[in-house]
């Protein structure tokens, strides 16, 4: 074969590849280092900004680090016997906070699906339309859910619906983004199929479409489900309502409900905690079972 | 052909009678699923008291939100008492016209000052009393004095657009607004535009026309100008850069540092890198705990200890982040490639080594894709964690949200962070595409 | 079915050109020509899954080139598609798709709900028995071989009860058995109905068996239209551009020419030499 | 005690973060220029995040409220000591807590409120939740949501609850104000003045139902820990600074006043009971 | 190197059993077996990968069944692996590869900082060379060809300086012209540096061709033991337990049976029949 009698040759014939490849390497290692360097130093340089910054140093607040849970902690336990009225008596903010987050997950799910098949090629109602609900989901999911929520309480009065507003309007953006991506990997041919019959949009869509993708999107909105909880307790913090608020009192007032604010961060770590394991078990079945199923 | 004779041993009528009942269970599911869906949002519906919330919205506070969010007010205030008059952007101090100094639209004649408001309307600050031309309607007249307001309006019914009361009389019209106290009398003129955006009225260079600046900026002004726009006091486009800066910071420090934290621990949390069990689940759980507890309450556990700030913030995210990136990294490591390693193996490389050229190859790319998304939603949960810690544009957008006058403000903050996050979401894109299908083996 | 000048571009390609011909009476018509010859446009065309560039289609001395809105809809629901990769929806059950279509006539609220009446579901069955896939009713589509998919496709073109029916290479995509089956079904739907039928084929033999006439297309152009005997060798090589090599047997998927498949595996094999 | 290496300012008030960091800067740099060091100003979200701040020793004088003072000083009474106050215009040192609800609403005082909702500002705030949770109480109508009234809420804040008393979320609020000057105005000073000055609300539309006893101005505090000579340094900038730099002290004061004057511990310890006495509710 | 009753044991299933035999000189030692009989396992003990139930592997009279931590590494870089499925690392480029041979001989600090001698590199480089593949040195080892790659791995073994060589199936992924060239460069390797080469093939005329010496297994027993030519259709037929249908055609990759692939398919073609 060629590359046998070629052998003796190598000498001179390497010399050529060696030189390229230590050049290669070298200026990898360069690239590489000037890369790790910028990242160094951009952390370096973050954090001393950060600690410059913050009102308390990083070195001296560390070993104060347990000050404040110890304090919850110490009140939480000298009022033990309290726990289980206070639990009872922060049920139903909980509640709150759950119901926010499944609205806003299922309207924004709506919403979202909705705008997914507007803006997937070979889908869309009006294919020129197409980057317009797209910037539309990209604005959508750039808005932090609070500003919604302020603005909303605003004209609105506080309490729940602001909250679940904002957050369904964020979750139409990154569920809509997630949703168009699934739509992609489904067959058009259904659709063509539905279309030659004579079949409305609305049809093409809810026969042909959904029945492909409803076990990813199912998936997805299940997750946004878990993140939506942890959004709906954060507003709650800043007036809309639910476990947030009544966490935001019982902490603000200090010294004297801390057991009242261990009890909710009691609440709030377990409903986290459960819809994280029992959403990621239910996701598992979904996305296997679905594969499971196309291959039988 | 057979087709016929071919067809089943059930004969049709039971196939039939088959496919009835396999639509009506498809129907009872069609139903069904949408009707427990409606049935959970009308139960919302009530638990949210959705009929109340309609009937207290008040849709003016919208209106005044959105005017607020393309003009602006010109304040023109009088002391009843002393008899002097000021004129305010804004009613701030900030926005004061200098002394002896006023808007064109007002003209000043003697003892009486004369405010022209759009569409007609004028208001004529007499040394007693204050005179309010509204056409179609006629002139309102009103005098303060010890004991109250005293008002005179045309004949007629008394329009909706007045709201009067024994020491307040208020003039809402599409024109601008009047207000008579006993102690004060004031106008607010509206006008679009984000005024004193660029400069404050102390500035020389306000007012001046994009050429005329050009010009100066070119003639060796540049610096003044600059500093002028820079440090506007009404503005503050430096605090709010900073603000920025202080945001996007905390989300850099906390999603990499989170990384860098979390992928050793991973190692200790994945089946295949760690056989010990009891290792394994007390990673898992911590990984558990630091998701569980959310970003939101790290950041008031951490307030203690740090104080008020970006680092607080930072490590808020952090803690976070960490439970999030540990439970995922350690599930891209039980995916690795089995092959690669024993490849690496079988020369006689140490475990660090095997880990290095058999592991590290094969997930960054899986982990850098899913830390650079991380960064981008982080830098807008940043904005919220900043308003709960107080660091950020978060803490500016909230505060001024609450205050609820300066809209303008809340509206130019927001811009700037949606045009961040796309920006972060554009460039993590980038990276993303980059370190992972070029770029070797990326450099952290 | 008038078709006049029908012109389809596609940027400066055009794919179907200035095609012209005349279809009486309700006649069993096959459209043959090489790959990219521009068959599925022209298809597509007359069902109005794709614009047309030029010219007109007329049926029953109605232009139906620009209908919109319902009144599109309503001519697609008149003449069923039938295509080469079924485009059923694979995971509803054989039944639902059927009914689909019905999908133009009942409204589109009752649809999604799955109300179908009950007449139209037993319709369905009965169209599936017809066509001897009836007890595969409940399955879902994909679990179907490719024939009974097929079929399954068929029967929701009847289902729309249409006065043409056009199959875009409706056995591409099958075994020569049920190629067979669904041409003989095809062709018993043309005999016992009376319905138009013009199908895309990728075989001579084929259309030769089963059509009443056969358009032949080379380039986007109309070069050969004629009765299935018309179809020489000679004028086959016209329509395909082949040179003197061509060999129908290659593409042949007559049953019968392929009783033995092993020696067809050795004159493959034996050709490459 | 030794020498300290930077100075930390806590702000609050019901203005913008960088409003407040602009009015608080000349004293910063007062401090600077007296004490040689780098002092930095910082404006935690609410009144928790400077009584955090300052029992964690990040932060090391603010102008505090009454209530927050005395919790700080439950959480710690060896945190920080009170120092000053401000004195008003006509030489009091206090203000009051006002209830108002909307005049259409047919609410004139308390009695009217059986089976109505009730808000409160924020939990920390003196004359937003702990006089009048106390002084209402007292005065017979319970605060347990459901007793009196039908429910009592904290809206977040001053601002917030001129607000939600506005548009009609709670029939009935309180917020602070000097109680100088006229109603229709909005008093002289106060959340209320502000939001009139806003264009927020129309004083018409408004009725007052309600006045606290007079509550003392919050502290001015600094913490215990710091060496001597830098709280009494600090201590005098702001007490000489009504006469040396008025423009500065109006800031700081966030209105007009007549002088920072001294207090200390005693001035608070009914605030202090007062904010027990919820507690032990 | 000597091989002494060595067993290994999954659960109840016997592995390898009892394996017993002595490589007096480098030689170049084919082992064959049907799937499942325990040739992997038996290569993987050796190397180490794979820990044995029972006996001893002894190479210079050292035993080397129980080394741990330096000294089982150390004998890990002495006997190169190379596997069916190449076992490279993807992403990283052919050099690097390559480079990982010398893994056990550096320092743990510097080759995680890729910081090679230049010698190696140099070195890494030649051996490249000699296998035909240097122009390819830059790139990412999964931008090459299977043939290509396994070069690589036989490049990374060789980079290791080894004195046995050890090769799990290293043609079994390869088409026939690659597999050619991947057996002739171990076989030279084994003649030009006078290495031992183990090598699990699944085809017997490749063993027959490259091999100084055959081992067969089946069920995890040596069944046969000797050299090529005494590698009769009969003792094939012990090893791997067939019937008397048993044909070596359909497994062979003997280039030579392949230079008219069309005859190979009318061959094919008619075996069918
Ligand atoms: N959507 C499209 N966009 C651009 N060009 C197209 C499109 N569809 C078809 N064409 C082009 O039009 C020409 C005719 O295509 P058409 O699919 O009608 O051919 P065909 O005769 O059906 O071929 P086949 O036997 O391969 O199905 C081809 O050149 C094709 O590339
Ligand atoms: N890790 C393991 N766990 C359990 N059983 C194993 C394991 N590895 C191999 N075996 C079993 O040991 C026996 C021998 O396997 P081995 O892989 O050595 O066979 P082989 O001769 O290499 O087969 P092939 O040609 O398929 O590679 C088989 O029965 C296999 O199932
Ligand atoms: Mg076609
Ligand atoms: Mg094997």
């Amino acid at each position: 074969m060629a590359d046998q009698t070629a052998a003796p040759a190598y000498g001179s014939a390497t010399a050529h590849i060696r030189e390229s490849y230590i050049a290669q390497t070298r200026r990898k290692r360069i690239y590489g280092a000037v890369l790790l360097a910028i990242f160094v130093a951009l952390m370096a340089g973050g954090f001393i900004t950060a600690d410059e910054r913050n009102a308390g140093g990083f070195w001296e607040g560390l070993h104060q680090i347990f000050d404040f849970p110890a304090a919850v902690l110490s009140e939480a336990g000298e009022k033990i016997g309290r726990l289980p009225e206070n639990l009872l008596e922060y049920l139903p903010a909980l509640i709150e906070t759950i119901n926010i987050a499944a609205v806003a997950t299922l309207v924004g799910a709506f919403g979202g699906a909705v705008l997914s098949m507007l803006s997937t090629r070979g889908m869309a109602l009006w294919p020129r339309l197409i980057p317009l609900w797209r910037r539309m989901m990209d604005i959508m999911r750039a808005i932090p859910e609070i500003v919604i929520a302020l603005i909303l309480i605003f004209v609105l009065g506080g309490g729940p619906v602001p909250a679940m507003i904002a957050i369904a309007f964020h979750t139409v953006g990154a569920l809509g983004k997630l949703f168009s991506e699934v739509n992609e990997n489904a067959s058009l041919k259904p659709v063509d199929g539905l279309a030659s019959v004579g079949a409305t949009w609305t049809q093409r869509m809810l026969l042909g479409v959904v029945p492909q993708v409803a076990p990813n999107w199912l998936s997805y909105a299940l997750l946004r489900f878990e993140i939506n909880i942890r959004a709906s307790a954060i507003l709650g913090f800043v007036g809309a309502g639910g476990i947030g608020y009544e966490l935001k009192n019982a902490m603000a007032w200090g010294v004297g409900r801390y057991d009242q604010a261990a009890a909710i961060f009691l609440l709030l770590f377990i409903t986290i905690v459960a819809v994280d394991q029992i959403g990621s078990a239910l996701r598992d079945r979904l996305t296997h079972g679905s594969r499971k199923d196309l291959l039988a | 052909m057979t087709m016929l004779s071919a067809s089943a041993p059930l004969s049709a009528d039971d196939l039939k009678s088959r496919a009835e009942g396999m639509f009506r269970t498809k129907r009872l599911w069609s139903f069904g699923l949408p009707a427990l869906v409606l049935a959970y949002l009308v139960y919302a519906f009530f638990a949210f008291d959705v009929p109340g919330l309609i009937d207290r919205a008040r849709p003016e506070n919208g209106a005044i939100l959105v005017r607020d969010t393309y003009s602006y007010k010109t304040h023109v205030e009088r002391d009843n008492r002393t008899g002097e008059i000021t004129f305010a952007i804004e009613g701030e101090r900030k926005g004061e016209y200098p002394e002896g100094t006023y808007p064109d639209w007002v003209s000043v004649d003697g003892d009486v000052t004369t405010v022209t408001l759009p569409k007609g309307h004028e208001v004529r600050y007499y040394p007693d009393h204050v005179e309010y031309d509204v056409p179609g309607y006629g002139t309102i007249s009103a005098k303060s004095e010890g004991r109250g307001v005293e008002a005179t309006y045309p004949d007629g019914p008394m329009p909706d657009f007045i709201s009067a009361a024994r020491n307040r009389v208020m003039v809402t019209t599409d024109a601008g607004r009047v207000t008579i106290t006993r102690n004060r009398t004031e106008v607010f003129r509206y006008a679009m535009g984000w005024e004193l955006f660029f400069f404050t009225l102390d500035s020389p260079y306000h007012g001046m026309a994009p050429g005329a600046l050009l010009s100066r900026a070119t003639s060796g002004e540049a610096g003044e100008i600059w500093d002028d726009f820079w440090h506007n006091e009404m503005w503050r486009h430096s605090d709010v850069a900073w603000a920025i800066v202080e945001t996007v910071l905390m989300a850099f420090l906390g999603t990499f540092g989170a990384a860098i934290v979390a992928l050793p621990l991973a190692f200790l949390a994945a089946r295949n890198f760690t056989p010990l069990v009891v290792v394994r689940q007390l990673c898992r759980r911590i990984f558990d705990l630091c998701r569980g507890v959310d970003a939101l309450i790290w950041t008031i556990v951490l307030a203690r200890a740090f104080g008020p700030g970006p680092l607080t913030g930072s490590l808020a995210i952090l803690l976070t982040d960490t439970g999030s990136f540990g439970k995922m990294f350690s599930e891209a490591l039980e995916n690795v490639d089995e092959k690669q390693i024993e490849g690496v193996r079988s020369t006689g490389a140490r475990a660090v080594q095997r880990y290095r050229f058999g592991v590290i190859p094969q997930v960054t790319p899986v982990l850098l894709s899913q830390v650079l998304y991380f960064f981008e939603s982080n830098t807008r949960s940043a904005t919220v964690i900043g308003a709960i810690t107080g660091g950020g544009i978060g803490l500016m957008l909230t505060q001024a949200m609450i205050t609820q006058k300066d809209w303008e403000e809340v509206t130019y903050y927001i811009i700037l962070i949606v045009l961040v996050v796309m920006l972060m979401d554009w460039l993590s894109g980038i990276l993303r595409r980059r370190l992972i299908s070029g770029g070797g083996e990326g450099g952290h | 079915m008038r078709i006049e000048k029908l012109t389809k571009r596609f940027g400066a390609n055009v794919a179907v050109d200035t095609a012209d011909f005349h279809i009486g009476k309700p006649a069993m018509v096959g459209i043959i020509g090489a790959s990219g010859a521009g068959k599925s446009t022209l298809l597509r065309m007359i069902n109005r899954l794709t614009e047309s560039s030029e010219g007109a289609i007329r049926f029953n001395d109605r232009d139906v080139t620009h209908l919109t809105g319902r009144a599109k809809r309503e001519w697609q629901s008149q003449c069923a598609m039938i295509f080469q990769q079924f485009n059923l929806v694979p995971r509803l059950d054989v039944v639902s798709n059927v009914l689909h279509g019905t999908l133009n006539k009942r409204s589109t609220m009752a649809t999604l709900f799955n109300l179908y009446p009950t007449e139209d579901i037993h319709k369905a069955i009965e169209i599936l028995d017809r066509l001897g896939i009836a007890e595969h009713a409940p399955k879902r589509a994909e679990a179907l071989s490719g024939g009974q998919q097929q079929r399954v496709a068929i029967a929701r073109a009847l289902m729309q009860d249409p006065q043409i029916i056009l199959a875009d290479e409706p056995i591409a995509s099958l075994d020569p058995m049920n190629a067979q089956i669904v041409m003989d079904a095809l062709r018993r739907i043309h005999e016992e109905d009376g319905r138009m039928v013009i199908a895309n084929l990728h075989t001579l033999d084929t259309a030769r068996n089963y059509c009443d006439r056969v358009i032949g297309m080379r380039n986007g152009k109309i070069v050969f239209d004629g009765r299935p005997d018309q179809l020489t060798t000679g004028a086959a090589r016209d329509i395909y551009g082949a040179g003197a090599d061509f060999s129908e047997g290659a593409t042949s998927t007559d049953i019968n020419a392929l009783e033995t498949p092993q020696q067809a595996r050795i004159r493959d094999a034996e050709a490459l030499v | 005690q030794g020498e300290i290496t930077e100075f930390r300012l806590g702000v609050l008030g019901g203005e913008n973060a960088q409003d407040r960091m602009a009015t608080n800067q000349c004293f910063a740099d007062k401090i600077a220029d007296a004490l040689g060091v780098e002092v930095k100003v910082f404006t935690p979200a609410d009144y928790n995040g400077v009584m955090q701040g300052l029992l964690g020793g990040s932060i090391d004088a603010a102008m505090m409220g009454a209530s927050s003072y005395a919790g700080t000083y439950i959480a710690d009474p060896e945190a920080v000591e009170p120092v000053l106050t401000t004195q008003n215009i006509d030489g009091s040192i206090g203000y009051y807590s006002i209830g108002f609800a909307r005049t259409e609403s047919g609410i004139e005082s308390l009695d009217d409120m059986q089976g109505k909702t009730f808000g409160f500002g924020d939990p920390n705030s003196t004359s937003g939740y702990l006089i009048p949770s106390v002084e209402i109480s007292e005065a017979g109508y319970s605060m347990e949501p459901g007793d009196y009234f039908s429910d009592v809420v904290f809206t977040g804040g001053h601002e917030q609850t001129i607000v939600a008393v506005n548009n009609g979320d709670v029939d009935a609020g309180v917020t602070w104000a000097d109680g100088l000057g006229n109603w229709e105005d909005g008093y002289n000073n106060g959340a209320l003045r502000k939001a009139v000055d806003a264009g927020l609300v129309d004083m018409n539309e408004l009725t007052q139902i309600w006045q606290s006893e007079i509550i003392p101005n919050g502290p001015f505090v600094i913490r215990q820990a710091l060496p001597q000579d830098v709280k009494d340094t600090v201590t005098e900038i702001l007490a000489d600074m009504w006469e040396e730099d008025a423009e500065c002290a109006y800031g700081v004061a966030a209105g007009e006043a007549k002088d920072f004057v001294p207090v200390t511990h005693d001035h608070y310890k009914s605030i202090v009971a007062a904010r027990e006495s919820v507690i032990n509710n």
